[in-house]
């Protein structure tokens, strides 16, 4: 069955707090914050739902700046956003439960963040002692 | 009996010398061989209780009677003294009434005028004596060392240590006056000695805190005190005026002697610190380490049980007998669970000397043989054990910097040889071949079959206390086994007199255990048999037999552990598949390093030190009120 | 009987029994969860089994004190079956548990450290019933020799039916079984992964479950008392309770800590305490 | 609760005693995959499309090489081979030791097909 | 000195069938503190997109969790679909919404069953997953995999049902409504349940919706989201009410699942009813290209699998917002005060699915 | 015949699988399935167990869990791998966070697969522990006495 496009509404960082204390107060519960790489640019997306219809808001990012983080606004966002500081390589700063790094452990750093997937395989050679 | 005298006097003696010797080497000479004489004499005065009936003395001196009153008067005078300036009205009133009190005794002891023996001795008093000298002694040269560190480690207190000595002494002194005294006007001049000395000692370190509990000590033992001379005035206006003496008004059975017992036990009451009085002796805590362990092993809440036990068998079936052990036996429960509460050591060591004082008020309130017989070994088995405790948590304290039990962690590898010792105390407190086993075993066997319903009652009561008191000290020695990381091994700044004194108490703790059935046959059930006319065969044989296996397989059983630790080999503990980083330290959430940390349960939302200790006063000055009802209604019929 | 002979029997006998019992409790167990379960033989695989382990340990000393505890058990069990003074017993019982519990103490490993506290809770919850139930024993046998009780006529579980009330309640603490496998239980699934057992393998780990065994068996005695010389009686009793205890296990989940001690004081008081009391009243 | 616990009782287990009774399989269970190399092209496609890479053809050798023990029996090469030549059987592989490599040389000329048994070397 | 007890919590603890860790700091036995830490799990498989064709990468984003596999592969397929502007078989659909809500009842069962077993209720774990056994029967018979269905297609699916298959499941299912009423009662009456479930891990209504519950969670504590209401494939369709209780604390989750197990056995009715003939699959042509979250309803809650293509065969992003996720922040609020014994109860009551939230 | 084979007792641990094969081991324990028919028993703690039955392909982080498991446990022991995922990393091989396989952390005795591992397979690859099982406990006899 086709489903209705999905409107998505382009803000500057500067207005992201700004636009998620509008989508809060108007009774809006935080979905998700979603990271995608395009090119050597990133794009961060807010999802919002109320009455089972979701709004998107998205931003641009990229490694170097940091990103105002909105858990002061939905405490709930401290996940994705650590999520995707350890994924991506993307800071953030004040987020509410910072767990600096140490959220999804990865053996490469930022694996998400690289344009290339560096697999670090070693050969399965002493397998049994 | 020339003894009595020695023993009265000779701590009087080096209590005075000490009082004035400055230098720090005489001092500890002079404290050594006069707690090495006085032990002596004490056991030598045991010895004599062994094989004779009771003797009793009377002072060759004329008048001794007004230097006495003289004697009270000083006390009560100082008390005063020091009350006003410290603003502690209640207490000057209380004393000036007691004063006004024991005026009136004077007065009627003079006019009526009976010449009774002013002291004797039987075998309990002989007990007793062993108990003061010999542990007292031991308590005395351990302050020695401890002394010392304590004042390098508070520099800032007043080092009075030639006083402080001298009130140990005299302390002593007073005590072997307590159990020695026939004549009751005696007893209470020593009594207010004891009061006086525990006043002193408990406000040595000149905090506010320690002045504050050292006049709350005052305050509760001064309102015990203060029944005594009423006592006096009951029995003196009753016209039998020889009954003031002690033997003779236990001796005089329950019909004449009921009501002054009562009262004078209710001194007990407070000096043992049972329930609602019980605070001054938690208050009391703030005293160095040797104080605490000299109030409530040998000392001052022993001349309360004393007492009691002394006039157990007049409460035989008694309302106010049962009323007694009632008291007792809350005091033994809600003391026990507090304890749980409790981290600070000595604070637990507070609440389960309390409890265990409970216990053996309760047996002594239901005033029979069997009860009498639980009791003294009771104050036996406490006494040793207890100090043995106090001493060794002090110098524990003097080399970890903590009181508290969660600091204790692993001290067997640091102190093997302490934690032994630590280990032994607690284990005599509570474990089955130990002494307090045996006696709240006799004293279940005395309860189940005294004053019907009541006794049951105190069964129950024991029953639950007993799940509670292995509750604490068993955490307690948990915390002390538990090896996070093994420490250096390290006793070396442990004082000699400090570990020799341990080592002497460890052995009595054991030699006590095997020793009781000598104790109970040779000293214990002649003297009852002195009160009660006939006495059942109080423990078995086959008893003591199992008793002895069992502490047989306990004392082999360490031999075992050797073998033990050899054959394992060494894993890490579990922490969930988390490996230990270092030992100890894992790496927890947001990558913080944690160290792994165990600290005792406290449960204190049951077992809240507030509620349970303000339910307990409530219930304890109800029966102490009932009580003085009963007195008084029996008084005036 | 002669009580040396009788306690060489117990400890002779006590594990074929127990392990007898424990094998038919877990197929039954199984077969309440509509499984099939293990053979009868299965614990005493499992012991033997824990014997040819490979030995490993925090610290050495854990074994030291599991072993003091099998030993006290034992010594339990040989005194309660000699016929024994059962205040005594209750005691050495008390210290072979207390010896379980510092051996989870000495690994200062975080569960086997809970473990032992849930422990020394659970011994605080059921000393008083046990206790209680000595005493009511001496009041209707005006004896407290288990020899003296073992043999008196009648049925003391006719004047003593709280008292029995009470002990089957606290048994199930003592048989470490639902609703009150506080500190450690047979299945793995618990917030204490073993509780107590935790640091424990091989050979220790042996030691405790022989103890278990040992300790079913002493528990189950303490029903016989109830039932003086009538064997067959108390033979039932012990069959019916239990297949109670079974079924109580497997109806319930577990409970905590704070609702485990107060119900189990809660009862102790009414139903034990009380019951002995209305005897020395009567 | 005690009600069902005594229906349990009395019903008895719903325990299928697996080693003595046989397995329960369906017709369409995804037991293991197999090739019938006779018709095999060696084309690559199940190659290309296996999601976890279990499977080698090497065009030049004739080979069809089946690592078992990463093959997740996903189905999704059957469905890509244009000669419908693999299929998933419903029995299940057994447990062993090592890693097993299925090599299935396939005929020069088409011939009678036994490379699979025969062709099981043991890694390591 | 502070009378801490500091317990690491998992990775590899018995109550926790997968590993997450958490520190907890207690007092007594209160929880004083509780930090989780996660990543025992994580694989990094969405970063598969990049080198997996997107119609093979199906049977990886099946494999993103055992338990909840069909919905995960169903809501990529969708997602997919939606960014191809594809209309799939209605035929289809209606199979997806049958096996989703076997799936459903199949996870829901096993957390039952999970759920009692952390309570110490052995026996009753026991009986929740024989009930399962028989979800997982039919899940095998007309899928061909127990735990992992392997059916879903972008563009449908590869497997039909037919007519006489309908008519065994419809027969079977009065046996599966009489288990789970059995099952029902005990975890609502039963004495020791309610004593360890309720008042435990109080949510309330409002701070459900500010901390971003989903699913059970949130339908516990009295919000109505379900994704399902949104009529995504054939749900539109089918009678759906969502199961809400006002509560918030461990029982009423426990109720809200328990009661789904009979809204699903209602909804595979009614779907068995109303499916209507036709193809399962159509031919699928061409890559993707443009972006899309596709919102569906796990078990657990709303998952939200967003799908970025740029026209090649591989997509750019693909990212799986995964509704433990989306309970983790709740979590940490229900775990603030609790006691060590509800520790697994309350963890277990937002019914974490490490595998999924990790990926 | 050694009780160890008649007393296996197992320790599950789920190093990075996607719960399809840990469920599947749960599965066994369950009424349907019901391992306790050969004794045994699902531990859940390492140092009681004899058998490692582990799931998944061993991500990062969990190499060091799995080890400090594998250690804990007093020999003899043996580990199971179950699933594809435990035994080659399956389709999560090349996956940046997966090592690829139990094998490169400790040593595999058994491999089961499947995806999702059957309970039948899981219960036959257990069996085939057992006999591993026995050898390694004569094997550890003898070199004690030869040591001894
Ligand atoms: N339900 C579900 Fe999942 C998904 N998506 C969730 O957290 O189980 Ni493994
Ligand atoms: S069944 Fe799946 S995993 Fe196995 S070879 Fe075929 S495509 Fe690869
Ligand atoms: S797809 Fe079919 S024909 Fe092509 S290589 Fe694979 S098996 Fe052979
Ligand atoms: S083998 Fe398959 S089912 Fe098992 S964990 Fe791996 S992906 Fe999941």
């Amino acid at each position: 069955m086709k489903q209705p496009e999905q409107k998505i509404e382009t803000i500057t960082v500067s207005d992201l707090i700004h636009q998620v204390h509008v989508y809060h107060d108007d009774g809006y519960r935080l979905v998700q914050i979603s990271c995608a790489q395009e090119g050597d640019a990133f794009e961060l997306t807010y999802t919002f739902d109320r009455d089972l219809i979701l709004s998107h808001l998205r931003i641009p990012a990229d490694q170097k700046t940091s990103i105002p983080s909105i858990s002061r606004i939905y405490l709930a966002s401290f996940v994705y956003e650590n999520e995707i500081a350890d994924l991506f390589g993307i800071p953030f700063s004040g987020i509410a439960v910072d767990y600096k790094g140490t959220f999804i452990r990865t053996s490469v750093p930022h694996p998400f963040g690289t344009p290339q997937i560096t697999t670090l395989k070693k050969k399965q050679e002493d397998q049994h002692e | 009996m020339e003894l009595l005298i020695f023993l009265i006097l000779f701590p009087l003696l080096i209590a005075g010398l000490l009082a004035v010797i400055q230098a720090e080497h005489v001092r500890r000479a002079v404290v050594i061989s006069g707690a090495v004489l006085v032990g002596i004499a004490s056991l030598v005065a045991l010895a004599f209780s062994v094989t004779s009936q009771a003797v009793f003395y009377s002072v060759p001196v004329n008048n001794i009677g007004i230097l006495v009153f003289i004697g009270d008067i000083l006390i009560s005078g100082y008390i005063i003294f020091v009350s006003l300036k410290a603003r502690q009205y209640v207490v000057t009133g209380i004393t000036v009434i007691q004063l006004i009190l024991l005026c009136a005794v004077e007065y009627l002891a003079l006019t009526n005028h009976a010449h009774i023996p002013e002291l004797f001795s039987d075998q309990l008093s002989g007990i007793m004596s062993a108990i003061i000298g010999v542990i007292g002694g031991l308590i005395c040269v351990y302050a020695l060392g401890y002394m010392r560190e304590y004042h390098a480690e508070h520099p800032d207190r007043p080092d009075t240590r030639p006083r402080f000595f001298g009130i140990m002494f005299l302390f002593l002194s007073a005590m072997f006056g307590i159990i020695f005294s026939n004549n009751l006007l005696w007893l209470f001049f020593f009594w207010e000695i004891t009061t006086l000395c525990s006043y002193l000692l408990i406000r040595y370190p000149n905090t506010d805190e320690a002045i504050k509990n050292a006049f709350r000590a005052l305050l509760f033992n001064l309102i015990g005190g203060a029944c005594i001379p009423i006592a006096f005035l009951v029995i003196l206006l009753t016209g039998e005026s020889e009954l003031i003496g002690l033997h003779e008004l236990v001796s005089a059975g329950p019909g004449l002697a009921l009501i002054p017992a009562g009262l004078i036990a209710v001194a007990g009451l407070a000096k043992s610190a049972q329930f609602p009085f019980s605070s001054w002796l938690v208050g009391a805590m703030v005293a160095p380490t040797p104080v605490s362990a000299l109030l409530h092993s040998s000392t001052m809440v022993k001349a309360g049980v004393y007492i009691i036990a002394r006039f157990a068998p007049v409460f035989e079936g008694e309302l106010i007998g049962i009323l007694i052990a009632l008291i007792g036996g809350i005091t033994f429960l809600a003391a026990s669970a507090i304890a749980i509460s409790q981290s600070n050591a000595k604070k637990v060591l507070a609440y389960s000397t309390i409890a265990n004082l409970g216990l053996i008020v309760a047996c002594c309130g239901v005033g029979t043989a069997e009860g009498l017989w639980a009791a003294i070994l009771l104050i036996i088995f406490h006494a040793i054990a207890k100090s043995l405790l106090f001493l060794s948590v002090g110098t524990v304290e003097h080399q970890i910097h903590s009181r508290n039990i969660e600091d204790m962690s692993g001290l067997v590898t640091k102190m093997p040889r302490i934690t032994m010792m630590i280990l032994i105390g607690i284990a005599g407190m509570f474990l089955a071949p130990f002494g307090m086993l045996i006696s709240k075993w006799a004293s279940l066997h005395a309860f189940v079959e005294s004053v019907p319903p009541f006794g049951i009652l105190l069964v129950i009561i024991i029953a639950y206390g007993s799940g509670i008191t292995a509750f604490f000290w068993a955490k307690w020695m948990g915390k002390l086994i538990a090896v996070g990381e093994p420490q250096q091994k390290d006793e070396s700044h442990i004082p000699g007199s400090e570990k020799s004194i341990l080592y002497i108490l460890s052995a009595l703790t054991i030699v006590v255990c095997f020793g009781f059935p000598v104790i109970s046959w040779y000293l214990i059930e002649p003297w009852l048999l002195t009160m009660y006319q006939s006495v059942t065969e109080l423990i078995s044989l086959s008893n003591i037999e199992i008793m002895f296996m069992m502490l047989f397989l306990v004392l082999i059983m360490p031999f075992s552990l050797a073998r033990f630790t050899r054959s394992a080999t060494r894993v890490p503990r579990y922490l969930c598949g988390i490996p230990e980083s270092e030992t100890m330290v894992f790496t927890g959430s947001c990558g913080i390093k944690r160290e792994i940390e165990l600290s005792n349960y406290y449960l204190d939302t049951i077992f809240c030190e507030k509620r349970i200790s303000r339910i307990s006063v409530g219930i304890g000055i109800f029966l102490i009120v009932l009580i003085l009802n009963i007195i008084i209604v029996g008084g005036g019929l | 009987m002669n009580p040396f002979l009788a306690a060489a029997l117990f400890i002779i006998l006590a594990p074929v029994v127990g392990v007898l019992i424990t094998g038919l409790d877990r197929i039954l167990t199984a077969r309440m969860q509509g499984r099939v379960g293990p053979p009868v033989l299965q614990p005493w695989y499992d012991i033997r089994k824990l014997f040819q382990k490979k030995q490993v340990a925090v610290w050495g000393a854990q074994s030291f004190f599991i072993f003091c505890y099998l030993i006290f058990i034992i010594f339990t069990g040989a005194l309660f079956f000699a016929g024994g003074d059962i205040l005594l017993v209750i005691f050495a019982f008390t210290l072979g548990h207390v010896f379980l519990v510092l051996g989870a103490y000495v690994s200062y490993s975080p569960y086997a450290h809970i473990g032992a506290e849930r422990e020394l809770i659970q011994l605080m919850a059921v000393e008083p019933m046990i206790i209680i139930v000595a005493i009511g024993l001496y009041q209707v046998n005006d004896s407290f020799l288990v020899g003296d009780m073992i043999n008196h006529p009648g049925l003391p579980i006719l004047l003593l039916p709280g008292v029995f009330l009470g002990f089957i309640y606290i048994l199930t603490f003592k048989l470490r079984k639902s609703p009150f496998d506080l500190a450690t239980s047979h299945h793995a699934h618990q917030e204490l992964v073993k509780g107590s057992t935790t640091e424990f393998s091989g050979f220790t780990l042996g030691m405790i479950e022989l103890a278990h065994i040992y300790e079913l068996v002493v528990m189950l005695g303490f029903i016989w008392l109830f039932f003086g010389n009538n064997l067959f009686l108390s033979a039932v009793a012990i069959v019916v309770i239990m297949v109670l205890e079974i079924l109580v296990d497997n109806c319930t989940s577990r409970v905590r800590w704070q609702d485990a001690i107060t119900s189990a004081w809660f009862v102790t008081l009414v139903a034990g305490a009380g019951n002995i009391f209305a005897l020395s009243i009567m | 609760m005690a009600l069902t616990v005594l229906k349990n009782l009395v019903k008895g287990p719903a325990t299928i005693r697996y080693p003595y009774q046989p397995a329960k399989v369906t017709p369409v269970t995804r037991g293991h995959l197999v090739v019938n190399i006779n018709n095999c092209i060696f084309c690559g496609l199940c190659r290309a499309h296996c999601p976890a890479d279990a499977i080698e053809v090497s065009k030049p050798d004739r080979t069809w090489k089946l690592h078992q023990f990463q093959c997740v029996i996903c189905g999704c090469c059957v469905s890509y081979c244009p000669k419908d030549c693999l299929s998933i059987e419903q029995t299940y592989l057994p447990p062993s030791p090592a890693a097993t490599i299925v090599t299935v040389t396939g005929p020069d000329e088409p011939e009678k097909n036994e490379g699979q048994e025969e062709g099981i070397n043991k890694k390591l | 000195m502070s009378k801490q007890i500091i317990v690491p919590f998992g990775p590899q603890h018995p109550v926790l069938p997968e590993p997450i860790h958490l520190d907890l700091v207690l007092e007594d036995e209160r929880v004083v503190e509780a930090i989780p830490s996660i990543g025992y799990v994580h694989r990094g498989l969405e970063k598969l997109v990049e080198k997996r064709d997107y119609k093979d990468y199906v049977f990886i984003s099946e494999r993103i969790c055992g338990i909840c596999s069909f919905i995960h592969g169903a809501t990529y397929c969708q997602a997919v679909e939606q960014v191809m502007g594809l209309e799939i078989p209605r035929r289809a659909e209606f199979l997806r919404a049958i096996w989703s809500e076997y799936s459903r009842m199949h996870s829901h069962l096993l957390w039952l069953g999970c759920f009692a077993d952390a309570m110490g209720y052995e026996n009753l774990f026991m009986n929740c997953w024989k009930v399962r056994e028989k979800i997982l029967d039919v899940l095998e018979r007309t899928t061909g995999g127990r735990v992992i269905q392997g059916v879903n297609r972008v563009g449908g699916v590869s497997r039909d049902m037919d007519a006489a298959e309908f008519r065994r499941i419809e027969t079977e299912i009065p046996g599966l409504r009489a288990d789970y009423t059995e099952l029902t009662r005990i975890f609502d009456e039963d004495l020791t349940v309610q004593t360890r479930t309720k008042g435990v891990g109080m949510l309330s209504k409002d701070m459900a919706w500010e901390l971003g519950a989903v699913g059970p969670v949130i339908r516990g504590s009295g919000h109505a989201v379900d994704a399902r209401m949104t009529g995504y494939g054939a749900y539109d369709e089918l009678d759906f009410k969502p199961v809400v209780r006002t509560e918030g604390d461990c029982h009423a989750r426990c109720l809200v699942r328990a009661g789904e197990l009979f809204t699903s056995l209602d909804l595979i009715e009614n779907a068995i009813d109303r499916i209507p003939k036709g193809d399962i699959l159509i031919p699928v042509k061409g890559n993707p290209s443009g972006e899309y979250y596709a919102q569906t309803e796990q078990p657990r809650g709303e998952v939200i699998h967003y799908v970025k293509a740029n026209g090649k065969k591989n997509l750019v992003r693909h990212r799986v917002r995964t509704p433990t996720l989306a309970n983790v922040p709740p979590l940490v609020h229900m775990l603030a005060g609790c006691e060590l014994a509800d520790v697994p109860v309350i963890v277990l009551t937002i019914d974490p699915c490490i595998g999924c939230m990790e990926r | 015949m050694s009780y160890l084979q008649k007393s296996p007792w197992i320790i599950h641990y789920d190093a990075s699988s996607c719960n399809g094969c840990d469920i599947e081991v749960l599965a066994c324990l369950t009424p349907l399935y019901d391992v306790e028919r050969f004794g045994i028993l699902n531990t859940g703690n390492p140092k009681h167990a004899d058998i490692f039955v582990i799931t998944g392909g061993v991500n990062e982080i969990n190499r060091e869990v799995v080890k400090n498991i594998y250690e804990q446990m007093p020999h003899p022991k043996v580990v199971v791998a179950v699933g594809i995922c435990a035994c080659s990393g399956g389709v999560f091989k090349e996956c940046y966070n997966i090592s690829g396989g139990v094998a490169t952390v400790i040593p595999v005795d058994v491999y089961v697969p499947g995806c999702a591992a059957r309970p039948e397979s899981i219960i036959d690859g257990i069996v085939q522990a057992l006999k591993i099982l026995e050898q390694k406990r004569i094997a550890l006899k003898t070199t004690v006495e030869g040591t001894a």
